[in-house]
């Protein structure tokens, strides 16, 4: 298979939600797709794939047409060699592990010596070797995903295209396959589209992020972009950061905000003056039990705490204030400033942590 | 005993289900029960030792898996093409399939004469183009018995087909197979139950078949003659003989499907 | 004509027994059960009856002559058994559920063809030629035991493609032109008008099947269901059945 | 049209079955063809106009869907039982189940009369104590059809229950429902496709039933003949009077599933 | 429904699979169960709902036993008033979502009007009050796995299992899903078994953690200890920790490393000799480009980055060493310290971060 560029620009209809997109997917580019419950992921999966039909716009890999409602041009599923792993499996529950991984070798004309000796290759890469003789209903449901992705790999697609693949594994293998995933995406030279709700995915194993929302896309970029600079509340919750939406009142960046307060921060891009977003780390706000005095931050706010969650090596805070935050302490400054739900606490910001954007 | 107690609250059979399964299962019973106390015990030795009988039980069971055969492997693709969805005038193809279910059997004989007689629509080009005559000869007991059977199978299958999830024939297409492969390789394994219940309707339904066979196919012994033609004939002369008959037939068809029950049928 | 055959506990006594006079008492309704073959003239007759017995009702059920023995022999409601065969008459004896029998029609046989006639059957010989499909009833059957006999008598040695289960397997065949030719009952023919032509064979050669009737022993209204089969042998009832092709026993 | 591009490349058929699919069509439809174009159209009106046409029609109507009503009744529950894992001599009544199939229909009728008829072993009871006698009565009709149409029912539903997932029903379990309530509210629901096909089976099949009807409860116009009794003593008379009678039968039959497809059979 | 205590002692056989186990889930008691695919956390749920029996042993509900083969003794699943949450959700196909969510209060014998309207409530709860109508086919895969999850709920459980019930969600749902449950389960007067892949969902709802590993339980404890001193490497790479064995081989807790090298531990519990294992938090070691020189920390070791993985808020170095490492720091001392993959550096941890236990 020779590496080509995906192009989509079009609407796709499933029942009564429309995905309006126009997105290009770069040969050996891996672009994870975020978005809230219902936002079209797996709508824009089924599109590429070939098992919903465009209805109006094209579809493109390379120069070849994939789908042209206006053209009257259709290339069906099994034309277009796209490697599908699917969010609810779709194991073939009649066959063992073994046959499931062969089915597209064999469908692609490999003999049944040949099919079998790529799906244990492939079944011993995802460990699950001395399962191979076993039927879906015979193993747990993340083995069952690992089996999928393993299928949909095996089949030497042109295009890959991944619908939360390792939902459903341990921390350990998710681990293991997302290294394994990206080692084995490094040599995949066509174009991947990895549907995932894990931030942690887009960014240790996409080049580029598309972020959609109700049917459109809100944000695309790079990972790390998408990470710092969030256009929406929802991408700011999912990696973890405070945003909030205003507008600049004053000079040298004042920013008064929707929910309340004003926040001094740093303005990007040329920006003097409208409305921007401002996004905050968690871990970048300080919290004193009295008021900071002739300290250097510039944004000091007062707030109560309204509850405290232990991470792994720090604990989150949930601070009601104007405006409220998130804030992320170490559990050792839990204890030395004596922090519980409903204590009285100031926040600080430094203006040059508060990047504020369009 | 593990099996038996893993699956006991969704296997208990509640008393809703199991008071008219029992009543169905006696009235299905009931006659043969009765059919089998009542038949001629000394007389049945003689009966079933005549030749005749043997060569009609023989061509039967021939005939009856033959026509079987046949409805598998036209009505299978039959059904699936009824099953797909958006095509337009299945609902009235599917109607006219049911047809030769309803036909009472001598009129379907006469149908089939009309079609594939000598002086059928079909059946005399049949005759002048290739020299083949269907009436009279085991090929019309084959052809008879499958036109009444077929249509059960279609229906069973086609009912079968409909329940299938469709996710799956959607996951072989992506993985490059043809329609034809994700046809035998997922669709049919998906409705094995449904197959072989199909199958044993079209089967049996043929093994017993009468009115169809002898107006199309007629009676001439060794060639044509199967068991209920025997049977019927019997009736004339002698009933208990018919009866005695009968019983033989039954016996080897329940026999045959006990066998073939414990051979493939528990395995999915 | 023809032989008559007696069967055997025929005695004709319910014929005797009966006063054939029209003011009869006997009221009521009863079930006659008959042959399909006597459709037609049964259904003149009954009515027929029903005029000449005021009160009285007739309902006429018409099924196989062995599937009619079946059902008197599993204890079905009935009156009045009209057979098209002796041998099943005798089973109804032999189960008791009547007492005896009256033959009341005899039918004889005809060669049928096919209108066009395409093997240009002229007599009976012409059967016996190899190139001819003939279709006759199997022995078990009235119609079956008649072709043998006829062709005995004619001395002639008859392959038949086809034996069937009953005489309307034979006409159909004839009919649609699937056989050249077929051995059926005179009735027959005649019933069918033109749709198969008819070639009669030489009383020689010929042989006759009895039809009998008897009353059963179970029968709801014996009273009536006497008179019934005394009309039946009535002048009238028998002109109905000459009309049909029936001859006298 | 959305919907037709929808379903493109797994609905499209394959050359593998699009040709045996259409053989078996044509010849199940052959046969019909032949008796419509040889229908003798210029009497058709004279026997369609007989009121004992009328009344064998609504009788035949009535039976055929009182017995496929029986049959769902006490053939589905049946289904069920049988397609349960782990039964005993579940696969003996299975086979047992399949022999009313496989019985010549007369044989079919003598058997009912042993067990149901007056003198039968439990027809006699039936009489003595309650005064029912069923040959000869409507009853008696649909209880031979409904003996004749219920083992097709019952097969069909039971590859149709095999093929379902159980998952559902431990989900269902684990809601607190009652084996009935998972029965009605999750099982059946799951096999609506093979029920209808079933039903469907089973009504035709007792719409065309002959053999065991005449046998078991004998011919009375108005009470128990049906169409195919007067098609077989049309035959008798009129072989041309037959055929008009059955391509009525068979058009009223057409008619109606068409009608009900339309209505409920391609909603789900 | 008045609240009791469940308790799990016994063998549960499924295929060649055993579950060996004995575990009390107290009445208002959150546990979660963790564990590597393939654990036998699902056989577990099982087992308790009823849906698979126990080989040996006795599953007890309070004084009530469901399930005792010794005894014969067994409760179905639908005697036991336990609400499931399927890991691949078994909604029923043909019920709009509002019928799948009434399921439960109707078959506990509520009328049509009372059960519709407790299932609207819970759907408006899960955000789905939209789709009330709509076929189980006709949502997305998020949206099918919170109908699972308010269809158990209306059912008023006694015990509530959860197999992975946020696992499909996106970030926004989830943590909105999450605090949801919290509040619910709260209210929950029954034991909770939940399953899960994320070790935030056990840190942050559950009172107690379970880890299985091959059908066997190897830790038991609350969240916080578990995360701290983890019990297998599976766990400690769960909770994003370094994790060591090793033998205690000088005095004041020096510990020589299986993988190689020696560290200065902080011994717990009166550990003074034989085998320990030994944790490390990345963020506790810190990077230097030139050997730290009269730094305090006691240990000092070099290595070489192999791999850098940019999260949110902190870049994730992977650094072969002896022992190797995984190192968390600020994208600003990446930048300041010129880390890249291939750099050459040195790692140093205090002993007193370095917990060493049993
Ligand atoms: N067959 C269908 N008929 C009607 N609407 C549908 C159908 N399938 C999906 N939808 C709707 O389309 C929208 C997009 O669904 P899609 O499956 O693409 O979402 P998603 O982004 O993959 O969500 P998730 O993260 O939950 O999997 C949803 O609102 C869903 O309810
Ligand atoms: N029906 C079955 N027959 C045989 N083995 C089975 C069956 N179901 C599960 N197993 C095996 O039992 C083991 C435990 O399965 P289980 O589903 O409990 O794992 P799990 O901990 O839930 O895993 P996951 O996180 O992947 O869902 C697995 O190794 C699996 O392969
Ligand atoms: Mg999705
Ligand atoms: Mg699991």
């Amino acid at each position: 298979m020779s590496a080509a560029d995906l192009t989509l620009s079009g609407t796709v209809v499933r029942g009564g939600f429309t995905l309006d997109l126009g997105v290009t997917l770069r040969a050996g580019e891996i672009v994870a797709v975020l978005g809230p419950n219902g936002a079209g992921k797996t709508t824009l999966l089924r599109a590429i794939a070939g098992l919903t039909p465009l209805s109006s716009g094209r579809l493109t890999l390379g120069t070849r047409v994939l789908d042209d409602p206006g053209a009257r041009i259709w290339r069906s599923a099994r034309e277009r060699s796209v490697g599908v792993v699917f969010q609810d499996y779709r194991l073939f529950p009649r066959m063992s592990l073994r046959d499931n991984v062969a089915f597209g070798p064999r469908a692609a004309g490999r003999s049944r010596r040949q099919a079998r000796t790529i799906a244990t290759t492939w079944l011993d890469r995802m460990a699950l070797g001395d399962l191979a003789d076993r039927r879906p209903k015979e193993i747990s449901g993340g083995q069952a995903q690992r089996v999928a992705l393993a299928r949909a790999l095996a089949g030497d697609p042109a295009v890959l295209l991944l619908d939360e693949p390792l939902a459903a594994l341990d921390a350990a293998s998710r681990a293991a396959i997302r290294a394994d995933l990206r080692a084995h995406l490094a040599d995949f030279a066509g174009p991947v589209a990895l549907v995932t709700h894990d931030p942690l995915d887009a960014l240790v194993l996409a080049h580029r992020v598309l972020v959609l929302d109700r049917g459109a896309l809100v944000q695309e970029g790079p990972p790390v972009t998408i990470a710092r600079r969030p256009a929406t509340a929802w991408v700011a919750q999912l990696f973890g950061l405070n945003f909030y939406r205003g507008r600049v009142t004053g000079p040298g960046g004042l920013v008064s905000l929707e929910e309340g307060g004003l926040l001094h921060v740093r303005l990007h891009d040329d920006i003097h003056d409208g409305e921007v977003v401002v996004s905050l780390r968690p871990s970048a706000i300080t919290v004193h039990v009295e008021p900071p005095t002739g300290a250097s931050p510039r944004n000091v706010w007062p707030g109560v705490i309204r509850t405290l969650d232990l991470y792994a090596d720090r604990v989150r805070l949930d601070v009601d204030g104007t405006p409220p935050a998130r804030v992320d302490v170490t559990p050792a400054a839990v204890a030395e400033l004596g922090l519980a739900a409903g204590t009285r606490v100031w926040l600080s910001a430094k203006a040059t942590e508060t990047d504020a954007y369009r | 005993m593990r099996q038996a107690r893993d699956c006991r609250d969704v296997a208990g059979v509640p008393w809703q289900l199991g008071i008219p399964a029992a009543i169905g299962a006696g009235f299905l019973l009931l006659p043969l029960l009765a059919l089998v106390v009542r038949a001629p015990w000394r007389s049945l030795p003689t009966h079933l030792g005549a030749p005749i009988v043997r060569d009609a039980l023989r061509l039967s069971l021939v005939c009856a898996s033959s026509a079987a055969a046949a409805a598998v492997v036209l009505g299978v693709p039959l059904a699936w093409v009824l099953s797909r969805p958006g095509w337009r005038g299945v609902g009235i193809l599917r109607a006219l399939v049911t047809v030769p279910l309803v036909l009472p059997p001598v009129v379907g004989g006469v149908a089939l004469l009309k079609a594939l007689g000598r002086n059928g629509i079909l059946g005399h080009w049949l005759d002048a183009a290739l020299g083949v005559t269907l009436p009279f000869t085991t090929a019309g007991v084959v052809v008879a018995e499958t036109f009444v059977a077929m249509p059960f199978l279609v229906l069973a299958m086609e009912g079968a087909f409909r329940g299938i999830d469709p996710g799956l024939e959607e996951a072989a297409t992506t993985l490059g197979a043809s329609r034809w492969q994700i046809f035998t390789r997922v669709t049919l394994p998906s409705v094995v139950p449904g197959l072989i219940a199909g199958t044993v309707l079209a089967w049996a339904r043929a093994l017993g078949e009468f009115g169809a066979t002898i107006t199309f196919a007629g009676n001439s012994p060794g060639r044509t003659t199967t068991m209920p033609i025997a049977v019927y004939l019997a009736m004339e002369s002698d009933p208990d003989a018919a009866v005695a008959l009968a019983l033989v037939l039954l016996a080897v068809a329940v026999g045959i499907l006990i066998a073939l029950r414990g051979r493939w049928l528990d395995t999915p | 004509s023809g032989h008559a055959a007696s069967p055997s506990g025929s005695t004709g006594s319910s014929a005797s027994r009966a006063p054939s006079g029209a003011s009869s008492a006997a009221t009521g309704t009863i079930t006659v059960l008959a042959a399909a073959s006597l459709q037609e003239s049964f259904t003149t007759i009954a009515s027929a009856f029903e005029q000449a017995h005021p009160g009285s009702k007739v309902q006429l059920s018409f099924g196989p002559s062995s599937g009619l023995a079946a059902q008197i022999l599993g204890g079905a409601p009935g009156d009045v058994f009209a057979s098209a065969s002796v041998k099943t008459m005798a089973t109804v004896l032999d189960g008791k559920a009547a007492s005896s029998s009256t033959p009341f029609a005899v039918n004889s046989m005809e060669i049928a063809v096919p209108p066009n006639n395409p093997a240009r059957i002229t007599a009976l010989a012409d059967l016996a030629r190899p190139t001819v499909k003939t279709s006759v009833c199997h022995d078990a059957v009235p119609c079956g035991a008649a072709a043998t006999t006829v062709f005995a008598n004619a001395k002639i040695s008859v392959t038949p493609i086809s034996e069937e289960a009953d005489v309307k397997a034979v006409l159909t065949k004839i009919e649609l032109g699937e056989v050249d030719a077929g051995l059926v009952y005179v009735t027959d023919v005649l019933a069918a008008g033109d749709k198969v032509g008819g070639i009669s064979i030489p009383a020689a050669q010929n042989t006759t099947t009895t039809y009998p009737i008897a009353s059963l022993t179970k029968a709801a209204n014996p009273a009536l269901a006497a008179e019934f089969v005394t009309y039946v042998l009535s002048a009238d009832a028998q002109k109905v059945l000459r009309d049909a092709g029936f001859a006298a026993p």
